[in-house]
This record gives structure tokens, sequence and C-alpha cells, in this order.
């Protein structure tokens, strides 16, 4: 019973860990911009997939991997600087833009890499340990390890430096983040370049768990977004606390109650939550007055 | 040479021109009031002159650079520095972040005496400090996007209706802060409602209306000036 | 015909989307060998042209270009559909045309009852059910779990094995399901692990969950035996699932073991020519048992025009009807007015994964 | 009978006692000024009157009758109106638009009704059109009627949001700082406004800085400190209230 | 000119009818009426939808939710139980309404991306539910309509048919959404956009009016559902999945928010342009996703009001940053 129930957590925590990281790309992006991201989910998979062919083509997988996190950098900053320019475009118009970029980056992985399932050796192998009785995958260590690292880092950067600071200024009011002296240009480049850059990692770790194609983009960004507005947008913690929950809910939900319907009672709840929080769990109330 | 120098400066939103061609000058350590009718294009000049409005024709130059065609940051970085029109202040960001932000191009600069200078002058932002400026009153914004201009040390310092939303008291001190500023070697450039205030104390003052520059003389010329009287003074 | 006197062939496959791992291969082998027949000459002497477009496994997409295909590109014959769904779709459509179709889907409802303008050249999902429950009873396996995909395949396969399963004494004890998408199903499993008295894990599904469901299945420790579905009938599956897929059993046409087939196997110089032909062009390895469906659609076709030196569509349909003996890469295909599969369950081997390579297992 | 009694109202931010305890009534036909420093809680104790938030405790009265806790279109349509400090004007409308969206409630705005475009909503609007044009000449805006909103500068806005309130032909209008962004010409523009409404028997209740704004069109002054009453009274009292005068007006001002 | 189209009951509605009167004559077979067809009952559905979004500003991903329930409904109704399909389209309606009104309150007080997550969720339950009940639903496979769509004794069959009776619906329902934006409602849609506080304190029930519209904008699309399936004939849970309704999101916005021409341009353009892209091959998506991103950043308020901006010359300029 208990090793069952363990069972169901790591599966939760897995998957969770996963949603996490791509959760958290969102809040980065949204921190700078007040964009919704859509193509995040592609960096994830241009991540995987860049490492998958630039491996086999011959680099050892460091160095493949290296060159994965270039190559969606660059995607990244692409898409700010074509997107963002657009200054006095509506939100909806830029999370338009977003997913104009997202069908492109696809688009450009089905015709440049091709449309089969790859992946990648796992870290530290896939001997399975045992914890309580239930069997975990040193990957998803790995995974919830490096999600931390990046959750603290990134609450560090926000909470204690000034640039973290000036990022969610230029979110908030871009005309006066140019007025104290901001170059709003360079805040955004840099968010978009991080996020790319934590979405090419997402890539790499969760590869050897999930397999990658040029596809799998959607399906984690959307639940990058459950886990980004579940934790309140631009809140690292949230993203993470989110991730995990709509992970655990899914498990749980597919352990003990229906797994047909475990997708919709994750929907089900993240709806619930919003109509007590309308904000998220960890989302800032608004503080504009009238 | 002055601090600033405009020549022939047009702006346009879309195709509409709101500034047809100004000339203004403003030389270092002067204090100069901008006064004019609602919609004149006081609130587009400063934007013009901090780079936040697209310049179409004419020259800006700042101690003889030509800076028409420099970014925002840059021109903070020089010491061009403006109070903007409606506060704009970072609503989800706390008081204190609001006050270091403003120093965000300061180099090597103490901010925790400049801060506590900001406290002194506005002591309601000491209290408040932790919360969002988001949540404060509407004067309270007003002092908050005062302070953080001055946390920037400007040498132009560009203002656009500070007074706005204060107290009584308040507008009494903020008039006598841009005298000690003044003293204290700032250029200032101020766009003032309360215009009888504003001129009283400047060494010059324009007078704009849609879009030009129609007077320009001295604050107290221009206080005495009747047509200025009756237009902006009320009186 | 065409104004140019070319024969057109008509396709909608699901290039892009969630199956894109069949009509990717579907659509390489039809380009690949209709090129090859050009080359040759055409047939009758005249050239084939293909007409594709991508459905993304949608059926509203591929009821459009359907549309397309018979009204504007008038197309003499249809190949296509990689899924049951857009088949299904697309359906009363050709049958109000009267343009033949074959299709390259599994469910048994494409041919079940039998219309008389489509035929299909996959084995059926029943099939397939009934393939892998004869293998379990010869097993003595009676009791068993199940973990399906909800996407069209996985969740066909579901249904059809829950009805036949007691033609073979088998009981489902645990039926779980995933997302096409899913990331881990660890959960699923351990509640099928912890159900009283299963002898072995069935899982029909494809993708990349199968894969992830294997990995699983080994992470847990099951020590039953894993019975996967034709729906993982490539190299690709091995390659994800690693050493995960070791023993693993599925039911598949005898392209994937096309090399260790006896030489006597009347199959044999079909499916290794197939292969070869494909894997020279797209990579060693890259052959699959989804590619074999469009290429013995093609080849029926092709048979059929030259039999009755025709391409008009009532022509081509009735003798598309005739075909007997054709030997394509799911098996020996004899159709008849009553069956326009015309496959028998002979035509499924049992593999059986071994070092890293499919391997027969009877 | 009072218009508006408001009786220990109360309104806390996590702590913060923004209004605490307050209670004054509002007589009809009045000019009532609210004035105070800065974080006084006037813009606050709007927002509680209006229903835009709900009191902590207390209640309000309109007419006698309780309307704490109820929405701000309710009181509205029971005769409230009101403009913002933040300024609240719909930016994706034209000015015209703006003003119009006053008359919402005297419309008929059924859902079908407009659907069908049935005669009388078009006799109504084009009514209403003409009104709302006249208000903007009225308020100093007639030579932005057809503007969009998102063009007009500042003090353009101010006045523009008053044209709104009045649009709704409210018997009690709540002005917050109506001549904030204006100069001395243009406040006595609107001085001459809010008297002429007044004049037309609408209770007016005021939140101004500008002290001669105040001093000479109130009937009535009440003056906030840390949300609670400082002092209330005729102006010329409150002028020379010591409290007051150190709290807010500061001695330094030489006000006419 | 311009003015005329643009000006809501100046010519614009005229235009259309023309357009859609004389469009036939350059139509060569039954797929280009397939097109217009398709076109047709896209327009219908964003046109409700920028009612939500381009007037209200309230965003929704979950509409192809509603869109697939009436389509269903319809489906099951004339299939198992043999209605007729008026009855059976109009009570999918009404059940797609009631449902509408019942999560619209508590999902209609979240705002911007909050709303967006509410939505599409609501959307995502929906379609797993209609994948799962196999029973009822035909499952991921789907489900066929046999009955024809018909009224007393007319009934729709031809390409020809389907062609002027989803364009006399589509004439309808522009004249009656152009009647409501332009009505005292209308403004208080778009107030509700503009500010929610302004629009409560002079007397607009903002609640009311953004469930009304979500109501209204529900409706419709599980109206479209119903007589799309009857035109297509056969319907999957894909109807309801997220990329339908991103899809119907991005012709409204590709259009133009607050545009009702917007929207049928917005529709037409997303419904021909994959039809046109398929020349390109392994690069269609690419191409597809290029071209989008390129309309929304030449043109960000939307083609319809950019053109219209441009051409009556008062395009803004870029880089004029309005004050918050
Ligand atoms: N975003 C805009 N789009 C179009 N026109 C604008 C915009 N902003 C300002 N204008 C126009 O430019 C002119 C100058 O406006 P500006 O805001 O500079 O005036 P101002 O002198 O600061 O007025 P105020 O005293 O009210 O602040 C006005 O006629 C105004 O209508
Ligand atoms: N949402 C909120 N959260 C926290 N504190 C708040 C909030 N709203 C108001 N306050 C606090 O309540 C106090 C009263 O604010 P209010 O805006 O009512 O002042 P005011 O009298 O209108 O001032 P001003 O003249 O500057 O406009 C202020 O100290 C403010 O910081
Ligand atoms: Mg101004
Ligand atoms: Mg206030």
């Amino acid at each position: 019973m208990l090793a069952e129930l363990v069972q169901f957590l790591f599966a939760g925590l897995t998957a969770g860990a996963i949603y996490a990281l791509v959760g958290l790309g969102f809040g980065l992006i949204y921190n700078a911009s007040h964009v919704i991201n859509f193509a995040q989910g592609e960096f994830v998979m241009l991540g995987g997939m860049t490492t998958v062919f630039a491996a086999a083509a011959g680099l050892p997988l460091a160095a493949a991997v290296a060159v994965a996190i270039l190559v969606t950098v660059a995607a990244g900053l692409a898409l700010e600087m074509v997107a963002v320019p657009t200054r006095n475009a509506s939100v909806v118009t830029l999370i338009i833009i977003t997913i104009g970029a997202s069908i492109s980056y696809r688009g450009a992985a089905q015709a440049f890499f091709d449309k089969q399932f790859h992946t990648l050796p796992s870290f530290s192998g896939e001997d399975p340990i045992d914890f309580l009785g239930a069997a975990i995958l040193p990957q998803t260590l790995w995974v919830l390890g490096i999600t931390v690292l990046i959750v603290i880092a990134l609450q560090l950067f926000f909470h204690r430096t000034l640039l973290g600071k000036a990022v969610l200024a230029t979110s908030h009011n871009r005309l006066a983040a140019r007025l104290v002296g901001i170059n709003v240009q360079l805040v955004l480049l840099l968010s978009f370049g991080l996020s790319a850059a934590l979405g090419a990692i997402a890539g790499v770790l969760i590869t050897p768990i999930t397999s990658t194609n040029f596809e799998v983009g959607i399906m984690l960004g959307l639940k990058g977004f459950c886990a980004a507005i579940l934790g309140g947008l631009g809140s690292g913690v949230g993203a993470v606390v989110g991730g995990l929950l709509v992970g655990l809910i899914e498990a749980f939900g597919a352990g003990y109650i229906s797994s047909e319907y475990k997708d919709a009672m994750a929907f089900g709840i993240i709806l619930l939550v919003l109509f007590f929080m309308p904000s998220g769990l960890f989302g800032k109330r608004t503080t504009e007055r009238v | 040479m002055p601090l600033l120098e405009i020549t022939g400066l047009k702006s346009h939103y879309g195709r509409i021109e709101a500034l047809h061609g100004l000339d203004v000058a403003v030389e270092a350590g002067e204090l100069v009031a901008l006064v004019g009718a609602n919609g004149a294009g006081k609130t587009t000049l400063l934007r013009c002159i901090s780079g936040v409005q697209p310049v179409s024709a004419g020259r800006l130059r700042f101690e003889g650079r030509d800076i028409t065609r420099a970014r925002a940051d840059r021109r903070v970085k020089a010491g061009i520095c403006q109070v903007p029109e409606g506060r704009q202040v970072f609503g989800p960001l706390s008081v204190l972040d609001n006050l270091r932000l403003g120093a965000f191009r300061r180099k090597g600069a103490d901010p925790a005496a400049d801060l506590q200078r900001m406290y002194d002058l506005f002591p309601v932002l000491a209290d408040k400090r932790h919360q969002p400026a988001g949540t404060l009153s509407g004067g309270q914004q007003q002092m908050l996007a005062i302070a953080r201009a001055l946390m920037a040390d400007p040498r132009l310092l560009l203002l656009d209706e500070p007074s706005m939303g204060l107290a009584p008291l308040l507008v009494a001190e903020i008039f006598a802060v841009i005298q000690q500023l003044k003293g204290q070697g700032v250029t200032i450039f101020l766009v003032e409602q309360n215009a009888h205030a504003a001129l009283s104390i400047a060494d010059r003052g324009y007078v704009m209306e849609t879009g030009r520059v129609v007077l320009s003389d001295s604050g107290q010329a221009l206080v005495e000036n009747p047509r200025v009287r009756e237009a902006y003074l009320g009186l | 015909y065409a104004a140019d006197g070319s024969i057109r062939i008509g396709s909608f496959l699901a290039v892009t989307g969630p199956a894109s791992f069949l009509g990717d291969p579907e659509l390489k082998t039809l380009q690949m060998y209709i090129e090859l027949i050009n080359t040759d000459g055409g047939v009758n002497g005249r050239q084939l042209e293909l007409i594709h477009y991508d459905s993304q496994a949608n059926p509203k997409n591929a009821v459009g270009f359907v549309k397309r295909l018979i009204d504007q590109d008038e197309v003499d014959i249809i190949i296509g559909g990689s899924a049951s769904g857009e088949t299904l779709a697309v359906m009363p459509l050709v049958d109000k045309a009267e343009v033949p179709f074959i299709s390259l889907a599994g469910s048994i409802k494409i041919i079940d009852p039998v219309q008389k303008w489509v035929f299909k050249t996959p084995h059926t999902d029943r099939m397939a059910c009934q393939k892998i429950f004869e293998h379990m009873q010869g097993e003595g396996i009676q009791r068993i779990g199940m973990i399906s995909g909800t996407g069209g395949f996985g969740k066909s396969m579901q249904g059809q094995c829950q009805e036949v399963a007691g033609d073979y004494g088998i009981e489902i004890l645990a039926d779980e399901t995933y997302g096409p998408k899913d990331t881990d199903m660890t959960a699923q499993l351990t509640k099928i692990k912890g159900t009283e008295g299963i002898q072995a894990v069935l899982n029909p599904g494809f993708g990349q969950g199968p894969a992830i469901v294997t990995k699983n299945f080994r992470q847990l420790g099951f020590e039953v035996p894993m019975y996967q579905s034709h729906g993982v009938a490539s190299k690709k599956y091995i390659e994800l699932a690693g050493e995960a897929a070791e023993g693993v059993r599925l039911p598949a046409a005898a392209l994937l073991v096309a090399d260790k087939l006896p030489d006597t196997d009347r199959q044999k110089p079909v499916v290794v020519a197939y292969k070869q032909a494909f894997e020279d062009r797209h990579g060693a390895g890259s052959v699959s048992t989804f590619g074999g469906h469009a290429y013995d659609a093609l080849f029926m076709a092709v048979e059929a025009m030259q039999r009755c030196q025709c391409s008009d569509a009532a022509g081509v349909r009735d003798e598309l009807e005739k075909t007997a003996g054709f030997m394509g890469t799911a098996g020996e295909v004899t159709m008849s007015p009553e069956d326009h599969l015309g496959l028998g369950l002979s035509a499924f081997r049992m593999l059986e994964v071994k070092g890293g390579d499919w391997a027969l297992l009877d | 009978m009072t218009l508006l009694k408001v009786d220990d109202l109360s309104k806390e931010f996590g702590g913060v006692h923004a209004i605490e305890d307050l209670s004054f009534v509002i007589e009809p036909g009045t000019i009532h000024a609210i004035i105070g420093p800065n974080g006084a809680g006037k813009t606050t104790l709007f927002n509680l009157i209006t229903g835009v938030y709900t009191p902590s405790a207390g209640e309000v009265y309109l007419d006698d009758r309780p309307v704490t806790g109820k929405a701000p279109f309710e009181l509205a349509r029971a005769g409230m109106s009101r403009t913002f400090q933040n300024l609240q004007v719909c930016l994706n409308m034209s000015a015209l638009d703006n003003v119009m969206l006053g008359r919402h409630m005297h419309l008929k705005p059924g859902f079908v009704s407009g659907l069908l475009r049935l005669p009388g909503v078009v006799r109504r609007d084009r009514e209403a059109r003409q009104m709302c044009a006249g208000l903007m000449d009225f308020v100093g805006l007639g030579n932005h009627i057809h503007a969009a909103a998102d063009s007009l500068p500042y003090g353009a806005l101010k006045r523009l949001e008053i044209a709104r309130a009045l649009a709704a032909e409210p018997r009690l209008l709540l002005l917050d700082e109506p001549a904030a962004g204006l100069n001395s010409a243009e406040t006595r523009e609107i001085d001459a406004v809010i008297q002429k409404v007044a004049e037309r028997g609408v209770t007016v209740v005021l939140v101004e800085h500008d002290m001669k704004l105040v001093m000479g069109i109130s009937d009535h002054v009440l003056v906030l400190d840390y949300g609670r009453k400082l002092a209330e009274g005729r102006p010329q009292d409150i002028r020379a209230n010591p409290d007051v005068i150190a709290a807010y007006l500061g001695t330094a001002h030489a006000f006419a | 000119m311009l003015k005329v189209l643009a000006s809501p009951r100046g010519g614009g509605l005229l235009v259309l009818i023309v357009l859609i009167a004389l469009l036939p004559l350059g139509f060569q077979n039954n797929f280009h009426y397939d097109v217009a067809i398709r076109v047709g009952f896209n327009a219908i559905v964003v046109v409700g939808l920028n009612l939500l979004i381009g007037y209200a500003g309230q965003i929704s991903l979950g509409h192809a939710g509603f869109l697939a329930l009436g389509a269903y409904a319809s489906a099951i109704l004339t299939g198992s139980h043999d209605w007729p399909p008026v009855l059976a389209m109009l009570t999918g309606a009404v059940g797609v309404g009631l449902l509408a009104f019942v999560v619209a309150r508590p999902v209609l007080r979240l705002k911007g991306h909050y709303l967006a997550m509410a939505t599409l969720g609501m959307g995502m339950i929906i379609a797993i539910v209609l994948n799962t009940e196999s029973q009822l639903t035909g499952g991921p496979d789907g489900m066929s309509v046999w009955v024809s769509f018909g009224v007393a004794g007319l009934e729709a069959n031809t390409p020809r048919q389907w062609y002027w009776l989803v364009g006399a619906l589509l004439v309808v329902w522009v004249w009656l959404a152009l009647n409501l934006i332009d009505s005292p409602f209308g403004r208080a849609l778009k107030a509700v956009h503009g500010s929610e506080v302004a629009a409560e304190v002079v007397g607009v029930d903002t609640t009311s009016v953004k469930v009304t519209v979500f109501v209204v904008s529900a409706v419709v699309a599980s109206l479209v559902g119903s007589l799309s399936a009857h035109y297509i004939s056969f319907i999957s849970p894909q109807e309801a999945s997220f990329f339908h309704s991103i899809e119907l999101v991005i012709m409204a916005v590709l259009g133009g928010m607050a545009s009702i021409y917007g929207s049928l341009v917005g529709a037409a353009i997303l419904t021909v342009l994959p039809q046109v892209l398929t020349a390109f091959e392994d690069f269609e998506h690419l191409v597809f996703g290029l071209v989008m991103m390129a309309v929304m950043i030449f043109m960000p308020k939307g083609i319809v009001p950019s053109l219209g901006l441009w051409l009556a010359g008062r395009a803004r300029r870029p880089g004029g940053e309005a004050a918050p």
C-alpha cells in the first residue's frame, strides 16, 4: 500500500518536475514582457532534438548539449527581435505571434530534422533506485534536482538583484522603465534568451524519460502553461508548485480514480483553484488602484 | 553653450503633428518653466527630450552633443531624468525597489545615503517602503515618482506637473525642493499647471500653445504679462 | 484521367500530427515507388501522378482534402487515411463519388460491413488482438492487465480486445489508459502490478507512449511478460525503449523480420526487396510495417490497373475486388466481394525483442 | 431626509487602516468637499461609498436605506456617479462614446433590442449623442468630440470623466480631484461647471487639493487625516482651524 | 470608399451580400463550394467569438468545446434517437447555452491569462469527455452523421444548397452583430474591455454583459457545430480540441480584434491559406507560421483595422508609446 502510494507520488513528481521546468520558462518571459510565450514548448523540443542530431552528427554529448542550447537561445532571441518591436501591439497580438513562432519552429524542425521520435541516454543509467518499495529512475532525480537549482537561481535573481527588479519593472511599465534608464531591449533579449536556454536544458533533461520529436513541444507547452498559471504567473516557486501539483493530480488521479479522466481531473482542479484564487496559488493580487 | 538645446523639433502621433517645430534652450543651472493649456504639447516635448517619443524633425543637443537619436537609457546615463506625467510608478514593486530602480544607471553611488535623503523628504515613503507602490494613494505615488527621479542624481531634471495631486503643504514643499535642487546646480525644466508658482521661482519661462512656443521671457516678466495672467494664471 | 494522360493517385496522410510516424513512411513509400514505376515506363504506358495532402490525422481536414482530390484534382484512385478516424470520415464521400479508395488504417469498421468502394491493406485491430490472445493461450496465460493509449488506435484496440478476449478464455483484470502525450505511466502500471493474479500485460498504442510504458514496466520490475501491438512495429520502438524492450512480444507483419525468414517463405522476396529499397533511401533501420501498408495499397492498385488495362473508377474497383494471391508486405491478399481486406490471421507473425532486434517466436 | 449617510465606516488593507470609524452625513443640494493630506483615505472613502470596495465595518446609507455591499452599478442606478483620481477612461473607444457610456442606464440597453436595432434604440441613441456632445462642450471638450479617447491629453481626459459622470444624470456626483492637471484658468472653468451642476439640484461631493476651488464653492468641508475625521464645518472655519493648518494647509500658504 | 465599407450599415453589408451572390460565378467545382462553405461556418463562429474577445476583451481558448458539443448533440440525437435535425440543433444550443451560463460567472471573474487558462481547461474537459465516452460518442474514431439537415421538407444536400444556406445565415448574423455593437449594449461591451470600473459606476452590470456575450458566442458556436456536423456528415473529438479553439481565436485576431468584417477576413484567410500552402509540402507549416507572424507584426491590430487605418492615413507611427 505504502509502496504504491510512494510510487504514485514519484510518478507525479516525475511528470510534475517536467511541467515545472517548462512553466518556469513561461514565467521568465512573462516577468519581462507580460507575454505568454506559446513557443516555450518548442524551446524544449529544440533543445532535445538539436542535441539528438548534433550527437548523431558525431559530437560528444556535452558538446551536443552546448550546441543545442546555443541554437535554442538563438531561436529565442530571434523571436524577441521580431515579436517585441511590435510595441503598441496588444497582449493577444503578441500571443498570436508566439503561436505563429511555435508553428514555425515546429515546421522547421520537421523540415530540417525529421518526424521520428528520438531519445537520449540517461545521465546516470537506467537502473531504478528503490525507495520505500517504490522504483525511481535516476533521471527523475536529475530533473527534480536541476529544477530546484533553477528555481533558487531565479528566485535570487528576481528578489535579490537590481537587474531582476529591472526586468519586473520593464514588464509592468515599459515607458517608466525607459525613463529610469533601463535598456528595455536588452532586458527583453535577456529574458527571452534565458527562457530559451532554460527550455533547452529542460529538453535535454527530459528526453531520456519522454523521448522527443518535432511535436513534443505542444503538450509540454500546454502543461507548462497550466503549471505557470496554477502557481501564479511570474512566480518561480509558483511554477514549480503548480507543475508538481498538476503532475501529482494526474498520477494520483490515474492511480486511485480513473486513468482516462486524469487529465480532466487536473484541469478541473485548476479551474476550481482559480475560482477561489483568481491569480493562482502564488500570484500577486493586482495592485492597481482606481 | 546651453545645456539643452532644441531646434526645429517636430513630433507626430501617427500623422497628426503634435509639435510644430520648437526652439527651446535651457542653460546649465537654470530653472526654466513651461506653461500651456491642456493639449499644448508640453508632455510631448518632455517625452521627446527623454527619448521616449519619436522625433520627426529637428535636433536635440545636450552639452553640445547631438542626442536626437540617442536611446532613452543613454540619456538617463547622461543625466537627463524625468518625473513623468501620471506618476508611472512600478505598481507591483515595493516602494523601496522603485527607489532603487531610480538609481539603476548610477554606478558607485551610495544608495543608502540617497534613500535616507528621500525618506527625510517624504517620510511616508519610509513607512510604506515594503508596500507595493500600486497600493499607495495618488499623492503618495506622486511623491514616489519625484523621489525616484531624484535617486538618479540628475543633471537635467524634467518635471511634468510634479505638484499634481499633492496636498497644499506638500506642494509648498515640492517647490522648496525644486529651488533647493537648483541651488545644488541641478538644471530644471518644469512643466506645471500651477503656473503662478512655477513662473515665480523660474529664471525663465516658455509659453506653449498647440504645439508651438508662443512666448518666452523671464519668469517674472511672464507672471506680469497680461495675456499670461488671463490665460494661465486665472487672474 | 488527367489531361496529360497520367493516372492520378490521390492521397491524404497524417504526415504531421499525432500519427506522423504512420503518415511519414507511408508518404515516403508512395513517393519512392511512384518514381520507380514512372522511370520503368509507368502503368499501362501512362505515368503515375501523386497528389498528396497532409491531413494531420484530423478527420475534418481529411474530409476537405478528399473533396479536393475528388472534385478538383479528379484523381482516379485514393490511397490514404493513416488513421481510422479520418478514414471513416471520408468513406461516405468516396462512396458517393464512386472513387476506389484503399485505406491504410487499422479499424475493422472500415471493411466490416463491406463498402463497395473501400478497401484496406493493414490487418485489423481485431486480428491483432486475436493473434496476441492466441499466443497467450498457447503460453497458458489467462489473466492479463491491459494499458491502452487513448488515441484512436489504442482505444479501438482496447475495445476489440475486450470483445474477443472471451473467445480465448482470457480475462482482462485491469484496464488502464494513458494520454497520447503522457510522460510517465508508472501510476497506471503500479495499479496493474497491484492487481492479483496478472499473468501478462498488454499495451496497445502507438507513438512514443508504448516506449515509455515499456521503460516504466521494467522500472517497476514486473516479472510477467509484456505484449505490445503491431502499433510499435518499427525499429524505432526498440531504439526508444532501449534495453527495457528485451523480451517484449508483439504480432507484426513479416517485414520486420525480413532477413530472418526462411528462404522457403513465399513472402520473403517481397519484404526483403521493400526493406532494402526503403532503407537504401532513408537509412538503415528506418523501415516499418506502416510504410508497407502503402506499398501494398499502391501495388494492389497498380496490378489491378494492369490486369484490366484500365484506370476508370468502376473498372479498377472491380479488378481490386478480384485481387487474389497478391503477395504484399502484410501477407498474402485474396479479396472478394465479402472481404475487402483479404488477409488471414496467419499473415501476422509473433515476434519477440531479442538482443535489440526482432526475432520470430514461432 | 439625508441623501448620504456614512456610519462608523472602516476599511483596512492588511493592517493599514485607510478609513477608521468614520461617520458623516451629506444633505441634498449641497456642495460638499473632502480634503486631507495625501493618503488620508479620501479616494478609499469614495471607493467605499460607490461600492468599488466593500467596507471592513460600518454602513453606508443612501436615502436612509442601507446600501453597503451593493455593486457599483446598482448604486449608479440608485443615482450615484463619480470620476476617478486614477483615470478610468475606455481608451478603446472614441471620446464621445465614453460620454455616451454614461447614458447607459437611460437607454434601455437590452441585448435583443440592440441586436434587432429597434427604432426606439436608434432614436434614443441619436438623442443621447446630441446630449453628450453638448455635455462635452459644457466641460470644455467641444473640440475633442470626434477624437479617439487615447489621443486626448491628460487634462482633457479628466474633463471627459466629468462629462461621462454628468451624462448619467446622477443625484449624487462624486468628483475625485477634478482640477488635477488643469491650470488656474482651466480650473475656473471646472469651478463654473460644478456650480452649474449644483444649481440644477445635483449634490456634489468633491475631493480636491486646490484650496481656492474648495474654499470658493463648497458649502461644507470634511477634513480627513489618517482615515479619521479631523474637522468638519463651513469653509471659513476650516481654513482657520489650527489642526487643519498643521496637518494639511500649512502656514506658509497664502490662500486668497 | 473605405469609410463607407468600414461604416457598419453604410454598405459593408451590401458588399458582403454582393460578394456572396457573385462568388459562385468563379467556382469551378464542388471543392470550391466546399471551401466557401467552411469559410462561412468559421466566419459565423468567429464573429461571435470576436464579440467576446475583440469587443468585450474576454479571451476564450475553449470555444471549440461548445462547437463540438453542438455537433455531438446533433449527431447523437438525430442518429441514435431519430430527432429532426432542427430540433436536435436547438436542443444542443439550449444545452450549450445553459452550460455556458453556469460556467460563465466563475470563469469570467478571471482576467487575462487566467481566463485563457480556465476556458482552455473547460474546452479540454469537454474534449476528454467526448474522447472517452465512446459508447455515446464513438470515441476518438468519431461518428458519422447520416441525416441530412432540413426544415419542413426543405433539405440541404448539395454543396450549392449548403452554400446559400450558410451565406444567408452569415449575412443575417453579420447584420445582427453590426447592430449590436452599435447599440448601447455594444458600447457596454467595449467599455468592459476599456475599463470595467468605469462601466460599473455608470450603471453597467458588467458581469451580466460578460455572461450574455459569453453565452451568445457559445450558442452560436454550438449552432454552427450542429450545422457543420450535418454538412460534413462526420464528427470527431478533434472538433473540441485545443488546436481548434486556438485556430478560431487566431482567425479573430488575425482579421482584426473588434472588427466584424475582420472576422470574416480572418476566417477566410485561415481556411483558404492551408489549402494554398499545400504546395510547399514539407515546408507548409514553417511557411504558415511565418505568414501568421508577419501579418501580426506588420498589422498588429489585425488585417482589417490596420488596413483601414493605413488607408485612412491615420496609421500610428511605430514607436509612439502610449502611457499604459
Ligand atoms: N497617444 C496620442 N495619440 C494621438 N494624439 C495624441 C496622443 N497623445 C497626445 N496627443 C495629442 O498631442 C497633443 C499634445 O499632447 P500633450 O499630452 O503633449 O499635451 P500637454 O500639453 O501635456 O497637455 P496636459 O496639460 O493636458 O497634460 C494634444 O493635442 C493631444 O491630443
Ligand atoms: N489596496 C490597498 N492596499 C494597501 N493599502 C492601500 C490600498 N488602498 C489604499 N491604501 C492605503 O490607504 C491609504 C489611503 O489611501 P487613499 O488613496 O484613500 O488616500 P487619498 O486620501 O485619496 O490620498 P491622495 O490625496 O494622495 O489621493 C493610503 O495610505 C494607501 O497607501
Ligand atoms: Mg501633459
Ligand atoms: Mg486620492
